[in-house]
């Protein structure tokens, strides 16, 4: 039971790492590899703070999430948006581009190392539910997720900001030319996007560690999340990242030297399964 | 300039100085250099100079690399390597070109039967596995899982902790491999819980060791009674302090400690904070400094000779004190023959934490390679 | 003018009856020949002007195959991929495991080495045919990261993470010996590549290629002009693997090493950076965003070992954001009349 | 005389929809039929089901003689069946030439051919040729689509389909956006295609319906409403009532 | 009373190239334009210049006395246009009446009214957007665009792919929209001779230029005149 546990905690964590790429990639159509290095500005917000400025791990949360999700609003409306009509391709060249400077700048200024944050004593050890052993720090991470999820899906999907940002993405001009502010909307969107990711990072750094080639070295884990969830919906990652967490931490305990497979043959199943992703919307002609 | 390149040595190092080995490459590049500040830049009348390349972690650069480095920069000596794949795809330059090749990093252990021109200056892992499997095995722990992340290295010390164990008469109940790549463990602490040995042996890259201590507490192991043992890989000085108190009580097998208590090593660790913005030095930085300490005495020896078989013949045999301790190189297998020591994560006077020396074994050599 | 018969008088544009006109419209070349042949120039001239380079060249000239391999696919028929390293690796591999058991004939080598890449491109190419640009993207992320799994489990045979050790190579046609210096690679390679980019200025004009078009553009459509999409595209896609095992091969017998890392998501991601680099869609942009991109790694990274990847990614940045399309248009006003497929608006 | 196409209760359910209700046509060889019906009748479903864009929920197809209810849309496209689109479906990133040389190439098996360059397709680069000039397109051929304004897009839309030498010949809506001449000018090309071409129209333009058509059928709500010549539908008052109006 | 929309001197084209010069003309509120010429001439660049979303070469553009021109084409439409796009661009991952409710704003037409002009769109209120035939997409358009709550109606061929019954109630219902709400329409028509009866005026283009502007009853009433101005033969 632990290990289901153990599951969810870890899926959820992959969620709220992702979630922020489902927005800018599901629902924007725009491929930003570079948004682990946003959950990477979160990881250090946090570690700064905690660990020069003092400030309580708790304030440091939303703090995380404010400050990436102000520097991925600056970054949009800088550089990011200039991207928007661009081919597939050029995001990816794009965003390769960032992550490179990002992992060398935060390694000039922070230095290479593992970054290790340091949590309250409130959050650390384990108790004991219904028989079920289980940490305080992942019963914690499993909460804010919940929150993180019920309120993208409440707050953007269902709503008209929701519907006036599928327009701009299917149909920027035209939706221009009906009068959606669609750089507003984008602006919006990809700060919240990063934003998130920034808190993923920031929730994150305890358990995956935290160091300058962060960005690459998930990546692989936002995007499966991402592509096996399908990228219309907000409970479609939700519902993938549990999926893999949970087989992926089963797998590993019960025949632990399959290894790497699962997650990736999983993955290689599910989108032969399902080829636009668990939830997607069926898209004609 | 051609009796200038007469009169200069030119090693070539090549290390991962990006990706996700970077940090070994900087710890390595700092300690070659804080040997030349600490012993000047001429020996037997040559001045050195030291060439850095950055192969990322890739064995393609590394081999095209240090080709480059001895038909293009005529370099003198090759050093660095960071990982075993890299040494490998090196060697057969080393041998054609009869370059010697110091390493200073890679640990799988046959790395150095690869050329008559490889001389190690790091250790091989089996030395630090099997020095803590017996000690395990003496120190009153009768079962143990090992975990260990799955690639050649971790397979190494796997083996080797687990013979030097049983021999001594402990049970290995499990073994574990995990993914390089893992960001979670809980999986397989989780079958360390339900093994519930005397000891887990761990062995991970140094990166991942400070998520893994976490986790390694947080899941309750240490006060269910099992003690956590690895290499010193995992308490790599230069992140051990940011553990926290995770990592209290430890048990590692190493051949350095930035808190090795000898008047060279304390000279050594405060040069080398001040020069690099306050970083500890760790084993991959002590690596490189004794690569450059060997290529400095064998060129002495030489009298500046800068032929690599001369090199190589000068370097087998050399004895010399190190801030580890003393150490030697093997004649036959041109490997490092040195101290292991047994440390604990203790938390020292200036309030950082430490690996602190427990106990010491004497001039350990490769058990690999003692057939 | 008259009305009803305006539709037909425009056709005052001209098209003579015998087609010679239409047949050379339709012929022309991804580049002006002008412009291939300086290419090639260059290529051999490179040698003599920087023969201390040879290693490097020779890297180029295997990544830029490999570049080339992955445009048939992506800039033709318009699939991405993210795991092509999956069929480099194989082709490493398979050469590398050749020469170390004994049979370390180049040539027969690398041609077995293409054919298993080719083997593996045509099983795993059913399993991208349908779903969207980032279902692909991840499920060839996915095989060549098996494949990477594979290796490592295998390791009796790959040597696993230590990687592939004692790779040796008898000479090329018995003649060439592979020396330290590169040179022999070097041509080696160059000669492949030759080779694969004539096969590919074939194909790619063939009504084969202008089909592989037409199902990037509009798959539906091309559908129901009697296409049969996916058995091209399974066509394609094992063609472009034999190319990229070839460049994988070539690779392991000019380095005499095969190591994980051939099938590292970091070898597919770069070759892709390479390509788009270069341009997509005319078949040399894969070689000259291989030259961009060495050179300019090599330069920058022997300035700053441990920071240049900042500078790197700045130029990806501004690239980017200046427009590759205006910069290659710069650089096409240097290659005369250079086209991507298609004439520009007339004024 | 056999029938060219044939339906046998053909039905199309989009989940509670049913789009297509039970259809069976039957439409003679070198016929020139028209389909016609208000908006959401189920027409460019019905030839979206003739040509296996989409599958049917029951019932089948026979297309010369032959039953092609299971074949993909490329093997349909083989056996002679050519389609337009209601909204235009072309290669962007292509010109107008390799458009039409391709579109003749692949309806006479050539798609697959690598070994030689396209040029060298002479019956299709001279069939392209033809067809650029009668549809106006010689001077834009080696443009790229995308750039051309919309009614040349439309006349290469429908110059593809002809360029396959098809038997059945499907239009849907072919006239939409093209000026009124023009529009005469492409039926007067389609109706100048061999006798025994069987074309089925949709349309909106009566003028064009009525000039054009042997048979029409009319469906209403994914059914057959009627079927009749062009003077019996014409003055079926049904037929005004929920489809022509007064106009 | 002032004229709703003043154009002068407007010239658009798309990237380098210029496909509209120099177009001048004025419509008063309340009345309906239609707007003629032959395949390519310029018609829609006309219509999308007036949004905003081609590239603009020079000229002025005034909207109920303010100059819209510097705005972008949000804030134009917010101004008081709407539009309907010859490719009608219906927003395909969005419903029906995502596609409507998205992008309203206040004012007497909403969802309700919508559906009540087009039966057709209420029952198909929950398709997507690319789940829709021709005529319905065309009936969506139109619809989107009154949900602006426009002065100015854009409409690029809009009755393209309308069944003949839907095309006379439609004008039908767009002449009283027109008169009764004094909303202004541009209509882009090519069958001349179904608009003229339905619009006051007429602006006929070739070339990118105005060749004709005046009132649409001269085009009708005098013989030949349209003829030779489009190339229509046939009634
Ligand atoms: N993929 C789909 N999913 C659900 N409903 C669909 C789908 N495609 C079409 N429909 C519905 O099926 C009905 C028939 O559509 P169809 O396109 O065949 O009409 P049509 O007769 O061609 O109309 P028009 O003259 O307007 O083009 C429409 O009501 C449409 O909304
Ligand atoms: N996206 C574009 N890029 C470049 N040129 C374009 C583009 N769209 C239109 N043009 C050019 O602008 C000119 C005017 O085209 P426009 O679409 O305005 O004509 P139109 O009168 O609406 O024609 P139609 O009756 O076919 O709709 C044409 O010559 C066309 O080639
Ligand atoms: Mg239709
Ligand atoms: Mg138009």
């Amino acid at each position: 039971m632990t290990i289901i546990f153990d599951g969810i905690a870890y899926g959820m964590l992959l969620f709220i790492l992702a979630c922020g790429l489902a927005l800018t990639l599901g629902l924007m159509n725009f491929i930003n590899l570079a948004h682990g290095a946003f959950a990477m500005a979160g990881g250090y917000v946090l570690v700064v703070l905690t660990q020069r400025a003092g400030v309580p791990f708790l304030a440091c949360l939303p703090l995380a999430f404010l400050v990436t999700a102000l520097i991925g609003a600056l970054l949009e409306r800088t550089l990011y948006q200039h991207l928007y009509g661009r081919s597939h391709l050029d995001q990816v060249l794009f965003s390769v581009g960032i992550i490179f400077m990002a992992i060398t700048a935060v390694q000039y200024v922070m230095g290479s190392s593992q970054q290790i944050v340091r949590l309250p004593d409130w959050l650390q050890g384990r108790v004991e539910i219904a028989g079920i052993g289980m940490g305080v720090y992942r019963l914690f991470t499993i909460a804010i997720c919940a929150v993180v999820a019920i309120a993208l899906q409440v707050g953007l999907v269902r709503t008209r900001f929701g519907s006036q940002l599928r327009a701009a993405v299917d149909d920027p001009t035209v939706a221009r030319g009906l009068g959606i502010n669609v750089s507003l909307v984008f602006a919006v969107t990809f700060a919240v996007g990063s934003g998130l990711a920034g808190l993923g990072g920031a929730l994150g750094a305890e358990l995956l560690g935290l160091d300058p080639v962060f960005p690459l070295r998930y990546m692989i884990y936002f995007l499966v999340v991402v592509a096996v969830g399908g990228t219309t919906t907000i409970t479609g990652p939700l519902l993938a990242a549990l999926i893999l967490g949970i087989a992926d931490v089963l797998g590993k305990y019960y025949v632990p030297q399959l290894g790497a497979f699962i997650i990736y043959t999983l993955m290689v199943l599910i989108l032969l399964w399902r080829p636009n992703g668990l939830f997607s919307r069926a898209v004609a002609r | 300039p051609a009796a200038m390149a007469q009169d200069t040595v030119k090693i070539g190092m090549i290390q991962p100085m990006t990706g996700p080995f970077a940090s070994t490459g900087i710890e390595a590049v700092a300690g070659a250099k804080q040997y030349m500040a600490d012993h000047g830049d001429t020996v037997a009348g040559k001045k050195i100079e030291l060439v850095v390349k950055d192969d990322a972690g890739s064995a393609n650069d590394t081999r095209r690399i240090a080709q480059e480095l001895v038909v293009n920069d005529h370099a003198n000596v090759l050093m660095g390597f960071g990982l075993t794949p890299l040494a490998f795809a090196a060697a057969p330059i080393a041998t054609q070109a009869k370059v010697p090749m110091v390493v200073t990093a890679a640990a799988t252990s046959s790395v150095v039967e690869k050329s008559p021109f490889i001389v190690r200056t790091s250790f091989a892992t089996p030395t630090a596995a099997a020095t803590m499997g017996k000690w395990a095995a003496d120190n009153g722990i009768k079962t143990a899982v090992t975990l260990v992340s799955d690639y050649a290295p971790g397979k190494d010390a796997q083996d080797w902790f687990a013979k030097a164990f049983t021999d001594g008469g402990g049970k290995v109940a499990e073994q574990l491999t995990v993914p390089l790549q893992n960001p979670d463990f809980a999986p397989f602490l989780q079958r360390v819980a339900d093994a519930k040995p005397d000891a887990l042996f761990v062995f991970v890259p140094s990166g991942v060791g400070a998520p893994f201590m976490k986790q390694f507490r947080e899941r309750g192991l240490a006060d269910q009674g099992i003690k956590l043992i690895g290499t010193g890989d995992v308490v790599d000085d230069q992140i051990l302090n940011n553990m926290g108190d995770a990592a209290l009580g430890l048990i590692s097998a190493h051949h350095y400690t930035a808190a090795h208590p000898s008047e060279m090593n304390k000279a050594f660790v405060a040069a080398f904070k001040t020069a690099n913005g306050g970083m500890r030095p760790n084993f991959m930085a002590v690596g490189a400094y004794d690569g450059m300490a060997l290529v400095y005495q064998a060129l002495e020896k030489t009298g500046g000779d800068t032929d690599g078989t001369k090199l190589v013949d000068a370097m087998k045999g050399m004895k010399w004190e190190s801030p580890r301790g003393p150490i030697m190189i093997d004649p036959d297998t041109r490997e490092i023959v040195q101290n292991i020591y047994i440390n604990k994560v203790e938390r020292q006077d200036d309030g950082e934490l430490y690996n602190v020396e427990q106990d010491t074994v004497e001039n350990v050599k490769d058990p690999a390679k003692a057939k | 003018m008259s009305a009803p018969s305006r539709a037909a008088d425009q056709s005052s544009g001209a098209i003579p009856a015998d087609g010679g006109v239409l047949a050379h419209t339709l012929s022309r070349p991804p580049l002006p020949l002008a412009a291939e042949i300086a290419i090639w120039i260059v290529a051999v001239g490179a040698f003599f002007v920087v023969p201390d380079r040879a290693l490097l060249l020779n890297e180029i000239a295997i990544l830029g195959l490999f570049a080339m391999s992955l445009d048939l696919v992506l800039g033709y028929a318009g699939i991405v991929s993210l795991g092509h390293a999956a069929f480099f690796g194989a082709g490493a591999y398979v050469a590398g495991m050749l020469a170390v058991n004994g049979y370390a004939t180049p040539l027969p080598g690398l041609l077995a080495a293409g054919l298993a890449a080719a083997l593996i491109g045509f099983l795993s190419s059913f399993l991208i045919l349908r779903g969207s640009d980032l279902t692909r993207l991840m499920i060839t992320l996915g095989v060549a990261l098996i494949l990477l799994e594979i290796a490592n489990r295998f390791d009796d045979w790959t040597g696993g993470a230590d990687g592939l050790y004692g790779v040796a190579m008898d000479p090329v046609l018995g003649l060439f010996e592979f020396d330290l210096y590169g040179h022999t690679a070097y041509f080696y390679s160059l000669s492949v590549l030759f080779l694969c980019v004539l096969v590919a200025r074939l194909v790619i004009a063939s009504p084969f290629g202008l089909s592989l078009r037409a199902i990037r553009g509009n798959r539906l459509r091309a559908a129901h002009l009697g296409i049969g999409t996916s058995r091209h595209l399974v066509a394609v896609y094992t063609l472009s693997a034999f190319m990229a095992g070839l460049a994988g091969a070539l690779n392991a017998q000019t380095t005499q090493f095969v190591s994980l890392e051939v099938l590292d998501f970091h070898r597919s991601a770069d070759v892709l950076l390479m390509l788009v680099l270069g341009g997509t869609g005319y078949l040399y942009g894969g070689l000259i965003g291989a030259v961009v991109f060495k050179v300019l790694q090599t330069l920058i990274s022997d300035l700053t070992p441990q920071y240049w990847q900042f500078w790197i990614g700045l130029l990806l940045v501004v690239l980017v954001l200046v427009g590759r399309d205006r910069m290659s248009e710069r650089l096409g006003a240097l290659l005369p009349g250079r086209r991507r497929g298609v004439e520009g608006d007339p004024a | 005389m056999t029938a060219a196409l044939e339906t046998h209760g053909l039905v199309k359910r989009f989940g509670g929809l049913v789009a297509t209700n039970d259809v069976s046509l039957s439409v003679g060889k070198g016929a020139r039929h028209a389909l016609i019906g208000p908006n959401g009748a189920g027409k460019t479903t019905l030839i979206n089901l003739l040509t296996g864009v989409l599958a049917p929920t029951s019932g089948r197809i026979v297309v010369g003689g032959k039953d092609v209810t299971g074949l993909t849309a490329h093997q349909r496209a083989r056996r002679g069946i050519a389609r337009t689109f209601q909204i235009n479906q072309l290669f962007p990133d292509m010109t107008p030439l390799e458009t039409v040389v391709l579109a003749h190439a692949a309806a006479h098996g050539r798609a697959g051919t690598f070994w030689q360059p396209a040029s060298r397709e002479r019956a299709s680069v001279e069939r392209a040729g033809e067809l650029l000039s009668r549809f106006g397109l010689a001077d834009v051929m080696s443009r790229r689509v995308s750039s051309l304004p919309y009614g040349k897009q439309r006349l290469l839309e429908i110059a593809v389909a002809i360029a396959a030498d098809p038997q059945v010949l499907l239009l849907d809506e072919p006239a939409a956006g093209v000026p009124e001449d023009e529009r005469h000018e492409i039926l007067s090309i389609v109706e100048s295609l061999p006798a025994d071409v069987t074309v089925v129209l949709i349309e909106h333009d009566m003028d064009l319906v009525f000039s054009f058509a042997g048979r029409i059928t009319v469906l209403v709500g994914g059914a057959v409403f009627t079927e009749g010549s062009v003077a019996e539908i014409a003055a079926n008052p049904d037929v005004r009532r929920v489809y022509l109006g007064e106009g | 009373m002032a004229d709703l929309l003043v154009v002068e001197n407007l010239s658009a084209g798309y990237g380098k190239a210029v496909a509209i010069e120099r177009i001048g003309f004025s419509l008063k509120a309340g009345g309906a334009l239609a707007l003629l010429g032959r395949n390519g001439v310029g018609k829609t660049t006309l219509l999308n210049t007036l949004i905003g979303v081609t590239t603009f070469k020079g000229g002025r553009i005034t909207l109920d006395g303010a100059d819209v021109t510097p705005l972008s084409p949000e804030r134009r439409a917010r101004a008081g246009i709407g539009w309907v796009p010859q490719e009608r661009n219906i927003f395909a991952s969005l419903t029906v009446e995502e596609n409507l409710t998205a992008i309203a704003r206040p004012g007497p037409w909403d969802v309700a009214r919508v559906y009540q002009m087009f039966p057709r769109l209420r029952e198909r209120r929950s398709n997507m957007g690319n789940q829709l035939s021709g005529g319905e997409q065309q009936m969506l358009a139109l619809g989107r665009a009154l949900m602006i709550n426009p002065k100015l109606l854009l409409l690029d061929e809009p009755l393209e792919g309308l069944a003949p019954v839907i095309v006379d109630e439609l004008l039908a219902a767009l002449r009283r929209i027109v008169v009764e709400e004094a909303m202004t329409a541009i209509i882009v028509e090519q069958k001349a001779r179904k608009i003229l009866p339905f619009t006051d005026h007429a602006l006929i283009l070739e070339r990118g230029t105005v060749s004709f502007a005046g009132p649409s009853a001269q085009l009708l009433e005098e013989p030949g005149a349209l003829e030779a101005r489009l190339g229509v033969e046939r009634a």
